[in-house]
């Protein structure tokens, strides 16, 4: 067990610091939350700047274009741009996180060809249409339907929970194409180009008041053959192969973030008296166990993956359980330090505990979660 | 001892529920979200339907019928805020019952009263720009002031049924000659009506949805972990409930600062299930299951904090102060 | 909403308080946990203190031999027996509590006065033979069969979770007359003596340390038809119409008696100093209010009876959820109050906590009563 | 970074596990309950057990291969206390393994030494009839007694696999020159380790009993309300084992304090919810089940409380003392 970095390892953190605190100063200010199209130019200049400076696809094969890095670098890279300050992965989260990977994986030399550079360079947007308005945790139950006519599918249905619809290029979409087969062996992989006739996006309020989701409409929309990655109804393990690529470093920057949250917590609480509390500071003090650990937990996970066995805990359900648990709970106690405070809903806490809502939910609620970890790590028997 | 609803009570109740069903169902409560929206900081109230309350005798419940009042009590009170809370809706509610007898025109709806907690840190006013009075309460005395005699800054609420302005000054102006302890409980007490009926509108929006709701071809309500967590709620709403009534016919403020504090944890806790069992749909601006949650934090804030609830129960057992 | 009690109540409560006060300081001294002879002795003592005064079978219909008192009177007599420090019911527990009105509701004329009056006077004890090893949560899964032989059942299988086994003279137990029917319909009730020949009581030891239960093998017991209570196979009936007959007063002096604790955790805390720790302190505040809560939703309930509309939370699960749970963090916080004296098991907060430890697990686990509450009042779908 | 057992770590794990399960199986855990409840106030270890632990290595884990020890260190230590946390396997091995180098025969088997932290109200020594010798440490200094100079009153265990005793007076005697701050760090992550190995031992028999308990026609664990328990558990575990193996490599007091801090709940909680899994039957002597939880409580209390971890996390997060 060993937590000091190879010498390897610090070198290329210390490049990365170099390079972020010599690029960070220049960045253009922030878009609006709600210029779309403002954020989609920052967030790809971002990715053009990662690229022209060798960080694009850092954890992407080489053979994919990208750098080959080990988990552990990537771990590097995350935590050191959320300490920076740098910009988030924003609207190329889909193309480089999920699509990419899957086209990488399961494409054929054209569609690689065709695909993944723009998405390295911050040329293309991609956005994911998985979810439907009756497929949430039971994925598997999706219904929008793709019918074969010659060299197109043409697909009609809607999707749910899409982020950057609007100013998306490429749709990774999830289709119906045999009605009459059992649920998961009737689904294909298709990249949607989202300027074809019959999409429409409708952006999707949350709780937060914002709109960082779409409803994706789909009205006989043509979509060419040649688009499908993988064999005809395999795309649910297409989909699957991809989500198994996890490394432990999905919540990096989010744990780092957390830890600056809490530090905060505890100087605002100096400031405003209410330290004196024992009942919040030592809430406070047991949050930063929390999320020591968790820190500790995603190192763990990370040098599993990088020894070749994967992300114990079937790819991250343990982790997510539990930070999505201790991520809310953190909100909880700033609205507590936060006093009356915590109703002004301009306040950056505020707003973050509003969204912190959707960790138990987003990307398997925890009822899903502990499912997957009750089936297939401890064993119980399926059923009830 | 009896220990249930009159007859009265429950014909009281039912009135009331089968009123805001009709005069504030949920067009008129997402109307009210989107006039918050739009209102910058001006007023937000929809003042006939504030005048109809009062018609309905919301506002003179505790006025003695010499005054014009209908002569019930604290209990009746409570049963006309719990429903009021299950229905969401929105104003100086607490204010309007307890300055009924006060404030000119209060008790008719004519007249808009607030009521301000100064023990709070911010001080938070809420529906400033409606209230055409307000008192602002502190530890030991309480001040009276008329619309815009208060410095405030805007505060953009979490609640996007309740605006809010924090206020810039201490204590000052018209002392308002009140039993601030007295006030300040009966306060707490109606406040955790609504909570009571907030945990319950939750409950009621989650077993509906855990119904009707389909995964993996079955309602989701038929898995146990959506069982449990809406029997679990069912528990807060009932334990809670227990408790408001209770304190509305002792008026005991050790009682009373026991319900504010479970009904808070009814309100929070059935909201954050009621969402958990919505999944994303939850998370949607139109689902609405996010205005109880937000409504629930707002309560839980005045009054009482859990701190100062915890710290009086506290006491009061060494205090040889005992409820039971 | 009234709390105040009626001049009636009252008038009831001050004769009971004067006699408890006249008698219970001439009380002999309690016996040791382990002098089953003893204890039953004393219970029967007790229970003929009790006939002889006028208090036996209180909440027992008048032609049952009861006083037919309301669920307010029984109430108030077990809160101030409670708060007396006067004998539990002890070993008259199932006789009092469960088979006698078993037998008062279903039994014959002949039944009723062979065996109710002995229960009244503290002449006969009985035990309950319902549990067994593979039914537990699942009742309707017991397999202790009997065999009709002419005037008799032949009765073979095991009991468990049995207190009093040693020294009662009856059993009420349930077995299974019809194995070829469905599982709740082949079931019978029957009072089988404890003197018959085949019967082993076998203590059962708990985590406490101590044998309050026993399991009860039974070989071969012959058990007079004329014992059956209710039909042939309508015993599950007949035991659900019983449990049923909840009038909110399960837990009236579980509740007094937590308040009491709670009162003593609180002075005890003052004098080591614990109390100055918030943390401990407003754990304590908070469960002021859940008892006092609890104890007003007893309140509650014992009126819904009253007013004739049965027990709401379908006979006490919504209560049952609640206090054991606050049960067991008083005795958790009863151990933080006594520090590193919580580990003494002579303390009788210590051994108090061992047993607290069966609240969530006995007479129907957490788990199973939140299934009721869901399905019987929620409405919500059986079957997952 | 390569935050993973080395080949050679997970052979030792490999090796302590089979060890115990050979030499301390079932049998002689229940050998050793009895052992406990025959002996009154006298010795209940079996030193030649105690010596067979010995010889395998176990005391000498962190001496210096140039004192006889095998030159291991606290991540070595850490995993052996997990197994032997997992096992159950009673006596003061915290105090075997720190004291190995301090106290003679200690490494061997030959004598048992103890510690007992004096900060705790009341001040509890485990073992005490089985220690020839013991060290008190108190908050800033540590005191040396041999066996029979301390004047002590009996305490009937609440865990059956751990006698006690209260000592009656103050520090005094022999001074015990020693870093106290770094041996009540040790102790405190050594507790940790097997706190974290009971959490396993809990989790490990809820799964066993999930799978094969039936009732209404299907194993308890296909139920998702079971099956959500033991999902936590696991969560448990993994959480509290990153956090004690993290610990042993840093060494980082503050590291330490929240390691101890979770390695109890995982502990104390697992054994909670295992109990509730086997529900009647783990209420039961013969089970078992109880005998991690009694354990978990007597370590909870040990070398770190909840409120002592959490003011130390607390502090650390003010004063800058960055973990992550």
């Amino acid at each position: 067990m060993d937590l000091t970095y190879t010498a390897e390892e610090e070198s290329f953190r210390a490049r990365l610091r170099a390079w972020l605190s010599e690029v960070l100063p220049k960045l253009p200010p922030k878009p609006a939350a709600a210029d779309w199209p403002g954020r989609r130019a920052y967030d790809t200049a971002w990715q053009r700047m990662l690229y022209d400076a060798g960080y694009a696809g850092l954890h992407w094969p080489a053979d994919a274009g990208g750098r080959g890095a080990t988990p552990t670098q990537h771990l590097i890279f995350l935590e050191e741009t959320e300490r920076a300050g740098a910009p988030y992965v924003g609207a190329n989260f889909v193309g480089l996180l999920h699509a990419g990977p899957t086209v990488a994986a399961e494409g054929t030399a054209e569609q690689r060809a065709r695909w993944l550079p723009p998405i390295l360079r911050g040329e293309e947007i991609w956005c994911q249409g998985f979810s439907e308005p009756a497929a949430g945790s039971d994925l598997a139950a999706l219904r929008t339907k793709a019918v074969r006519d010659g060299d197109f599918y043409v697909v009609s249905g809607s999707k749910l929970w899409t982020s950057h619809a609007e100013v998306a290029d490429w749709c990774e979409l999830l289709v119906r194409t045999n009605p009459g087969a059992p649920r998961h062996r009737g689904i294909s992989w298709l990249a949607m180009p989202m300027d074809a006739p019959g999409i429409t996006v409708r952006p999707l309020r949350t709780l937060a008041g914002s709109t960082e989701f779409a409803e994706v409409f789909l009205d006989e929309v043509r979509v060419p053959v040649a688009n499908r990655v993988g064999a005809e109804n395999d795309g649910w393990r297409v989909t699957m192969v991809t989500l198994s690529f996890e490394r432990g470093t999905a919540f990096v920057g989010e744990v780092v973030a957390c830890h600056r949250v809490l530090a905060a917590l505890a100087r605002t609480a100096r400031g405003n008296g209410r330290w004196d509390d024992a009942v919040l500071r030592r809430r406070l003090g047991r949050l930063a166990a929390e999320f020591a650990a968790l820190w500790r937990l995603t190192q763990w996970n990370v040098s599993a993956a990088q020894a070749g066995g994967g992300v114990p805990g079937v790819g991250g359900s343990v982790f997510k359980l539990r930070y999505s648990h201790a991520r809310q709970e953190l909100y909880d106690a700033a609205a507590e330090v936060l006093g009356a405070g915590a109703l002004d809903a301009d306040h950056e806490w505020v707003a973050d505990r509003l969204s912190s809502l959707s960790y138990t939910i987003a990307a398997g609620t925890s009822q899903i979660q502990r499912n997957i970890v009750a089936e297939r790590i401890l064993g119980l028997p399926k059923g009830r | 001892m009896d220990f249930q609803l009159s007859e009265d009570q429950r014909a009281l109740r039912t009135g009331v529920r089968e009123l805001l069903a009709g005069r504030f169902p949920t067009e008129r409560l997402r109307a009210a979200v989107a006039a918050y929206e739009a209102a910058g900081d001006g007023p937000v109230l929809d003042r006939g339907l504030w005048r109809e309350l009062a018609g309905a005798g919301f506002f003179s419940l505790l006025l003695p019928e010499a005054a014009g009042g209908t002569g019930l009590g604290p209990q009746e009170a409570v049963l006309v805020m719990e429903e009021a809370g299950r229905a969401l809706l929105p104003g100086p509610l607490v204010a309007g019952v307890l300055l009924a007898g006060a404030v000119d025109g209060a008790a008719t709806g004519e007249r808009i009263a607030g009521l301000c907690d100064a023990t709070a840190a911010p001080v938070l006013w809420d529906h400033p720009a409606d209230c055409d009075e307000v008192i602002v309460v502190g530890a030991d005395a309480a001040h009276r002031y008329a619309a815009g005699e208060l410095r405030t800054a805007a505060v953009r609420s979490v609640d996007p049924l309740t605006p809010l302005a924090r206020l810039l000054d201490g204590p000052s102006g018209a002392p308002y000659a009140v039993d601030v302890g007295r006030l300040r409980r009966d306060a707490a007490l109606l406040t955790a009506a609504q909570q009571l009926g907030g945990a319950v509108r939750a409950l009621e929006a989650a077993v509906a949805y855990a119904r009707q709701r389909e995964q993996f071809g079955a309602p989701i309500g038929s898995f146990q972990a959506v069982k449990h967590l809406c029997a679990e709620m069912l528990v807060r709403v009932e334990v809670a409930r227990s408790a408001v009534y209770a304190a509305s016919v002792t008026g005991d403020p050790v009682e009373v600062a026991g319900a504010k504090l479970l009904a808070d944890e009814a309100a929070t806790g059935n909201a954050r299930d009621c969402l958990q069992v919505h999944g994303g749909t939850g998370f949607t601006w139109e689902a609405d299951v996010h205005l109880a949650l937000k409504r629930a934090w707002l309560r839980a804030a005045a009054w009482q904090t859990v701190a100062d609830g915890t710290e009086t129960l506290a006491e009061a057992l060494t205090d040889g102060h005992i409820v039971l």
